[in-house]
Parts: C-alpha cells; structure tokens; sequence
C-alpha cells in the first residue's frame, strides 16, 4: 500500500496545521483557483514589494493534499524574490512531472532543495490527484501575473 | 426476503478488479452496471435490426420501429402509464427535465412568477428553471429540511401563493436518501394551479412507481441509472398535459407539416422527439425494465432497505463518522453520504479507491444542500440490486483504515 | 481508385437477409449500418470501464472519464478542430442546431432580425429557427435553388443584409447530394456580421472535412450517420465563439457555481453537456471515426463518387425515372432521390422492399424543397463505404419489375 | 412474389381513375385525414341527405393503395345510408384484420359483396400498408360524425 506514501505526515501536519492563512487586507495582488472537478479552492493573497513577495495569505478548502501544498507553497515563497519563487515552481512542477519537455530543472543550483514541498512526491503515483498539488501554484502565477507593483 | 447476490453473475464488470482488489462498485446513484441481458438487446439490435426508425418502407425499418416502439411500451408498463404514448424518449433526465423547463416556462412564465423547489435538489432541478427564469423574470423559491433531513412541508404556508406556477422536487434524493413528500407536493401545487414535476432520477430505479398514482404532471427519469445505457432517458406526463407542453427541440420527426414560417407538429409522444432518437438505446431500456420486472420492484426496494439498514447501522460503528440522511430506512433509499472526522471526502475516497472501493466523493450537484449541510463535499456510497452485505463490511473496514492513516485518535 | 468491398465482412446486418432476399441496404444516408469495431468498444466499454465520468476519485471513473474525453480527442482530430474543447457532444444533429439556436438566438435575435437558409434544409435546420423565431420575434428568409439543383448564391443580392443574423445551410444535401457552397455562404455571413451555421449531417460522413478550413462559426453533426452508435453527436465551434454560445441545458456536470437564484457555468465544452453524457456512446463515436480514418476520408469521397456516378449512369437507362440533384458527380454525394412513373414513392419502396432492397420513399425530413420540386415524396437510395455496384444492378433491376407490375409502358 | 397479389389490376385502375375525385362546394360534412407515417393525404367531402350520402367527392395524394381505397370506398358508400355504410366499414375492417376480436362481419346478410373493395386484401400480407388502406375509411368515419344533419 503506497497509501502512507502519499499521506506523509508533514502532509497531515500541514492540512491540519496551514502556515500562512488567512486572507490579506492590504495585499497588491491576488487570485482564486478551483479545481472544477473536485471543487478544491484556493485563494493566495499577496503583498509584493521591490520584486519580492514580503507576504503571502492563504484560504480556502479542500482535499489535504491541496491544502497542504498551499500551506507548503507559501512557507516556501514568502520571503523570496519573484525571480527565485520561478525557479522554485519550476522546479516543484518538475518533481510532479508537470513540464512538458525537461524545461524547469534550474541545474545550475542543484543543491537548492525543495523542503517540505518534497513530500508531495507521493502523489506522481495518484494521477488524478497531481492537479490537487499543483492549484496553489497556478494560483500563485496568477497572483504574480496580476501583480501592478 | 430476496437474497439477489445470485443477480451478480449477469453483471460482467463486478468480476473485474480496481488497483488490484475485487471491485466493490458502490456509486451506482452516480450510474449502475449493465447486465449482459441489457448489452446483448443493443448488440443484437446492431447486428440485426439497425435502420432508423418511422417513415421506413421496408421492412429493416419497420422492425426497427417495432423494436423502439416497444421499448415505449415496456417503461409506459413499467411506470404503469395510462399509454405508450405518455412516455417521452429524452437523452436522459437532465434533458426531461429542460423539456418542460422551456416547453412550459417559455410559455407561462412571466415577472413575478415563482418556480417552488426544495433545498435538496439535483442541479438537474434547478439549473434549467433559472435559465428559464433568466428569460421570462421568474424567481425560485426553497422549500427548507426538516432537523431529521426531510423536506419541511410546514414551510408551505409562507411559500405557497398564487404566484408559485411550478412546484418542483425530487422523488427520492440523491445525495439524503430522502423519499419526497410526493403526495403533499401534488397536492399543494393543484391547489394554485402550478404544474408538479417530480425528478425521479433516483426514485423509479429503486422502488415501484405507479405515475398515475402520484397525482404529478410530470415525472423525469433515465435509463443509466436503472441499469439500462447511457444516452436515454424519459418523460413522463399525463395526455392532457402533455398537450399543454411545447415541443422544445425541433427538426425532423416531430413535426406534421413544416412551412416557410411555421410548422405543425406530430401526435405526443413524437412532437418531442426531434430527429433521430437513440433508438438502440431505447432497445437496451427496454431490456433493463424487463431485467428489473423479472426481479420485481418490491424485491428491489426490500433488497435495499435491508442493505441500507446494514450499512446504517455498520456506518454507527465507526468513530467520528457522520451520516447525512433520515436513519429510518423506510424514509430513505440507498444514498448513503457522509464524513468522517476531519478527513476531506476526496481523501477518503483516494484510500477506498486503493482497496478497490468505489464511492463518489464530492457536492454530487446539489450545491445548495451542501451550503445547507454546511460541509463543501461528502463521501457517498449507493447500492444497488448487485451489492451484497460484504462489501459494507469491506467498505467499513476500509474506513478504519482511513483514520488509522490520517491518525485519527 | 480503391475498392472497399472487403469492408462488408466488418458489418454483420450485411449478411442478413431481408423479404427472404439478401439485405441490399441503400438508406445509409438516414443511418448507417455499424462495423463490429464500434460495436466491441461500446461493449467493452461497459463490461469492463463503465463508471460516470468527471468527479470520480476511484480508478473506474477516472477510465471512464479518459474514455470518454479520449473520443473527444479523436473526434476533434477528424475534423481537425484547434482542441478537443472545441468539441461538444450532444445527442445529435439536430440537438446541436437547438443548441445553436436557443443558446445564441434568443439572447441575439429580435423582432425584424433574420435567420438566413437555403430552400434545400433539413428540418433540423428549420424548425429550431422556426421556434426561437417565434420567441424573439425574427423571421426566416431562404435562398431559391437553381435549375441545376445547386443553392442559387445569386439571391443574396436580395436577401443579404444587415438584418441578417444567421446563415445557416447543408453542408451536404441528403435529398438532392448537392455540395453546400459553404466558403461562399460563410463570407457571406461575416460580410453583414451574422453567424454562419453549417449542418453537416451529411457532409462529415462522406468527405474530407477540416473545420478550420470552412471559416464558418458553427458545425453539426451526428455520429449514426457515419458508422458510429444513434445517441451521440457533435458540435463544434472555434473557441471564441463557444464563449459567446449561452447553454442551451442547464443541470450537472455543466456549472462552476450553483446558487439559489443563478449559477455560473463550468469551462468549455463541459458548460453545453448538462447531465449525465451519452459515455459509451462517445466511446462508438471515437471508434467509428478511428474506423473511418483508417479507410481514410478521401478514399471515401472517391469510393461514393465512383457508385454514385455508376448509380446515375444506371439509373439513366430506366425509362419513365427522374432523378432530382446534380449530374455532375463532383458536385454531390451519395444521395439518389428519383421517382418513377406515376408509381408513388411508398409503392416503389414496397416494391423494392419484398427484393431486400431498402430504400427511403417521402419527403426526408424537407418538406419545403418537395414543394419546390413539386413532388409530394421522392424515393432515395444512398450510399457508404460498404456500397457496392452490385447493389445498384438489384436496384435497377427492381425498379424494371416495379414498372412491369405497374403496367407502365 | 405476392406483389401481383397486392397490386391488382383493379387497384392499378382506381388509383389512376380515381372515382368521385373532387371537392364538393355544397357538402354538408367533411374530413380530412392524414397517415403521419407516409404522408398519405385524404380529404372526403359529403352531402348527405335524410340519413343518406347523395354525393361523395374524394380529393388528396399519395400511395396507389390509399388513394385507390378511396375511390372504391366512394364507389361503395354512394347513395347508401349511413346504417349501410356502417355495415359496410365493418366488414372491410373485418377483411383487413382491423377489427379486434369477430366484431364487424354481418351475418345476416352474408350475400352482400365489398365489390371492388376486395381487391384490397392482398394489402393484409404488407402490415404497414393496412393504415393506407384504412386511412379513406377512419376519415368518412370523421366525417360523417361531424354531419350536422
Ligand atoms: C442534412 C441532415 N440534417 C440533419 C439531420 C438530422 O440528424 P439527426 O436525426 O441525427 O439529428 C439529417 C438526418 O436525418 C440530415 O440528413
Ligand atoms: C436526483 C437526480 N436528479 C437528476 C439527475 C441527473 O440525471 P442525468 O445525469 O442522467 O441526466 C441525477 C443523477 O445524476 C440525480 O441523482
């Protein structure tokens, strides 16, 4: 059973204990993903200042693996530069096997390792759960694409 | 009372496996399995009587017609109509439904009207009379639940005016189990003058339905979900209101004469049945009734109490676990929804799925009653004539999986 | 050029008999027989995948959806759509015209606005027009046909202008054969701003057909047409014009969104396939354009060429018969309608008939070009891949023993 | 081949001869009836006249066996009483098999021939031909209902 694979408990931990959430009254962007077919929703607010998003809010509901991928998500960008949050998506859609082709993989920083996102490996092996893990992150370039600063 | 696990081997699919495990197939609310009875009428019907149908001059085309005919004949019996032709062949019964919505509505719908439904509804009874609604200016109203999840009745009396034109409900919830209160709803439409529509999706394939009985005018239902294929479904209504209803779809068939400007439209049942219809589809309904009648209607609803009862009561067994629903299994059909403690229903049902459980997971077109339940998806499991008592006990043992790997204390 | 006689052996009705005679089936143009490639994947489909498709979290569903999606792909590819999405499903032709004409006109057509068809249309791409007409207050205009039996373009100087909403026209006449002049018809259109609407019933069956190409707005079609199951059809659009197509339905599997008194729809195609979708229909469908593709379209255009010019060159040699439609076989398809005599068309099919020959006598579904032809019903043989010179030697055969028993000199 | 049977000389010959053909400006009842199926068309006028049809006139189109089946029909009930075309219906109803159950042949008066009508029974061996045949017949019934005399 590759179940426990997929439930890690730093995914537990993060379903049930989101980092970064709520929602941010004087964020400077934000967008709201759905997941039309299981009706995942994620809503990322963001505060972007000088090219850097200095905060990061997360709503919304659904399965633990959505949810836990935005709480990991933002743990894992707040802070960081628009530039270094690309190559971070990048490379998590990587590991997810979400790139056509073999774009994404930054090599010329290999030792930058993904954290907790890592845990979310397990879910290669649930195809239809792969667009769970992934909303925040089309969430997150919406946001970033909607940005005026 | 019937033990119908015998039924089984006429079902192919239930001796396949899902990741590795027997499937336990417990969605049929969403669609049911197919007997080799019901696959060998459509391929037979392929591979010796194929034409299409009405107008034929020859006699592939005449056997085809009988062959259509006939299966019109077998659902108007088996819902006991007053004729063949008060039964409709629609794709199913979301279009039935959207049938009456727009041959009805467009017509006698106006600003101010009101089209009365309850909370439980299937998007299937709700989307269409707000599109409808969205031409004309008419308005919906709810009917609330009751604590113990049945349509509240008593709320009646603030919502039943002359304004309302449609009473619409389910005859038995897909989501709830709930069996609706059927008679009180005819009677409280009669009494304005609005037309009744009963989407009987879930109940004509789970209990015996006599439609004069109901007092309704209209009553929608589809094959798929009573183990007949995909692509067909039917309307049912009185001669006389059926008279009242216009055509929505036009094209060929259904018409008596067809003008530059205007046409006239064919005897009912065929002025709504616009061009070609599915006609081995009709063929493979027909066979699912005579499958169905065979075992009787009161054996299928006996057999589904009993295991709804089961489940019931096994579900009661598991920590943490809520059922939305009556309890009293003769208040309900064989939907049986839940959540169980914080483990998102998604979840849930990628670990069944693993053990080769299938239960739908989700809002299961009700939106509105999810908001009301005050929870965004549930887990569901639906039996039908195939299930048998083992696979509650797998689906339960699965359940306690589920907490042990979520950690559920 | 290629003979496809070794096709038949696929098609088991085609070794039945009929009257005692073998079964010579020359009424491909009202439904075509089915090849056991399409029938094995329909049944394969439910003994071994059957599950309702979208929301499903357990690996059934999750084929089913791949299934059903995978036919969305191929059919697409058929016709070369820019994606899959631009792939609706419906339950035929003529439920895709409705879809058009309820799902743009009532929200875009008004009073003094007009519908532009052809005097050669369907009923299918009349009555739809004729009732959302009726709805909105537009009215119907048609462009006159020539001697030649082709759509005289030279009327548009009367006919087009800005009031002018909709063009609509065959792509393929299933009376006459004749070729719609679509890039003509389609220009036409965008030059006054109105949609152009191919029904392509006929044209998609029996030639290359490259959506992209025809610079129209919107295609339909049907799937029993072209080997595939009754029960499925498809419209296409490009995407910009999807987007401004209100759905026609409203129920499940369709929304994003369900409120109370609105709701908000789902991406496209899903938004136009309310309910549950005909699944293992769309599974036939995909097999029978796989089928189709294999055989390759131009083989089947030069294959229905070849018999319908040997079928007219034979047809010419019974005295007393009229053929309605083209001459010039690069101008038409498969579709012979002829009379006899004074023999009525129903006679003649009775006739044939008691040979095993089907043929189609009446006015098919095209009321107002009978007017036009001044023939109250033609008689009409039609053609597909399985068609095969030897049939059009019975027929003309029988149609010298209908003259014979008629007494006609 | 039992086409010889059904398309007898004598229907070959009402159906290019019609009798009776034409509308009757003075009738005081009429008809019109029409097979769906085929588009068959019949329109029967009448003058009747003390429980008598004095005139018959047949108009419409469409196969050899209805449109024959009307003229002979009109033939038949010309200047009969209406309690004479009744008979008469029944026993062609009888002779196509539209009857149910033995309803219809009058014993009493076994000597009274359908005459023409007759040829007509070949049509028995073709089922969806019967309601061509039938179609004059259902229609002066109509008519002959709505006669306000
Ligand atoms: C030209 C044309 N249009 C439309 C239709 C209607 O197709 P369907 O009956 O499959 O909806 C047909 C076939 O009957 C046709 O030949
Ligand atoms: C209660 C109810 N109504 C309507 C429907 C719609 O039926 P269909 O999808 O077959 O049109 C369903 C099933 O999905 C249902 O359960």
């Amino acid at each position: 059973m590759s179940l426990d694979e997929l439930y890690r408990e730093v995914i537990l931990d993060h379903y049930r204990n989101p980092r970064h959430r709520g929602r941010l009254e004087h964020a400077t962007a934000h967008a709201e993903g759905q997941n039309p077919l299981c009706g995942d929703e994620v809503r990322i607010d963001l505060v972007v200042d000088g090219g850097r998003v200095v905060e990061i809010g997360v709503t919304g509901q659904g399965c633990s693996i959505s949810q836990a991928s935005a709480s990991m998500m933002a743990e894992a960008v707040a802070g960081k530069s628009v530039a270094e949050i690309e190559g971070l998506s990048s490379r998590f859609r990587a590991m997810m096997d979400l790139e056509e082709g073999d774009a994404g993989i930054d090599e010329s920083r290999p030792g930058e390792s993904l954290g907790d996102l890592e845990a979310l490996q397990g879910v290669r092996r649930f195809p239809v759960r792969i667009k769970c893990a992934a909303l925040p992150w089309t969430t997150l370039k919406e946001a970033l694409e909607g940005d005026a600063g | 009372m019937g033990d119908l696990s015998h039924l089984r081997d006429d079902f192919p699919i239930l001796s396949t496996e899902m990741n590795g495990h027997p499937l336990v197939y417990l969605d049929s609310a969403a669609t049911t399995q197919k007997p080799v009875q019901v696959l060998d009428a459509m391929d037979g019907y392929y591979r010796t009587t194929n034409a299409n149908v009405h107008r034929g001059a020859y006699a592939l085309a005449v056997e085809a017609t009988d062959a259509y005919e006939g299966a019109r004949a077998k659902v108007a019996r088996f819902v006991n109509a007053a004729t063949p032709a008060e039964i409709v062949f629609t794709r199913g019964t979301t279009t039935a439904i959207n049938a009456i919505a727009y041959g009805w509505g467009l017509d006698h719908l106006g600003p101010g009207d009101r089209v009365l439904l309850t909370m439980l509804e299937h998007h299937a009874n709700v989307v269409p009379w707000q599109i409808v609604a969205r031409h004309t200016g008419a308005e919906l109203v709810y009917l609330p639940l009751t604590d113990g999840y049945l349509v509240d009745t008593s709320a009646l009396d603030g919502l039943l005016d002359e304004r309302v034109k449609v009473v619409g409900f389910s005859g038995m919830s897909n989501v709830l189990g709930t069996i609706g209160p059927v008679a009180e709803l005819a009677a409280a439409a009669r009494s304005v003058g609005a037309i009744s529509v009963v989407d009987a999706a879930q109940m004509v394939p789970h209990m015996p339905v006599d439609v004069q009985a109901l007092g309704v005018d209209f009553v929608a239902f589809g094959a798929h979900k009573m183990l007949g294929p995909t692509g067909i479904g039917a309307l049912w209504g009185p001669m006389d209101r059926l008279e009242r209803l216009e055509p929505a779809e036009g094209g060929g068939e259904m018409i008596l004469d067809v003008g530059l400007q205007e046409s006239t439209w064919a005897d009912i049942p065929h002025r709504f049945e616009a061009g070609t219809p599915p006609i081995a589809e009709a063929v493979g309904f027909g066979a699912a009734v005579d499958y169905l009648e065979a075992v009787g209607m009161a054996a299928v609803r006996a057999h589904e109490e009993q295991i709804t009862a089961y489940a019931l009561e096994r579900l009661a067994t598991v920590p943490d676990l809520t059922v939305y629903g009556p309890s009293d299994v003769s208040a309900r059909g064989g939907a049986v929804s839940f959540t169980l403690a914080d483990i998102h229903p998604h979840d849930l049902a990628t670990i069944l799925d693993q053990q080769g459980i299938a239960v739908r997971a989700g809002h299961h077109c009700t939106r509105p009653l999810h908001r009301l339940l005050d929870v965004p998806a549930t887990a569901r499991a639906s039996f039908y004539v195939y299930s048998v008592p083992g696979e509650v006990d797998l689906l339960v043992a699965a359940l306690e999986e589920a907490r042990r790997i979520f950690g559920v204390a």
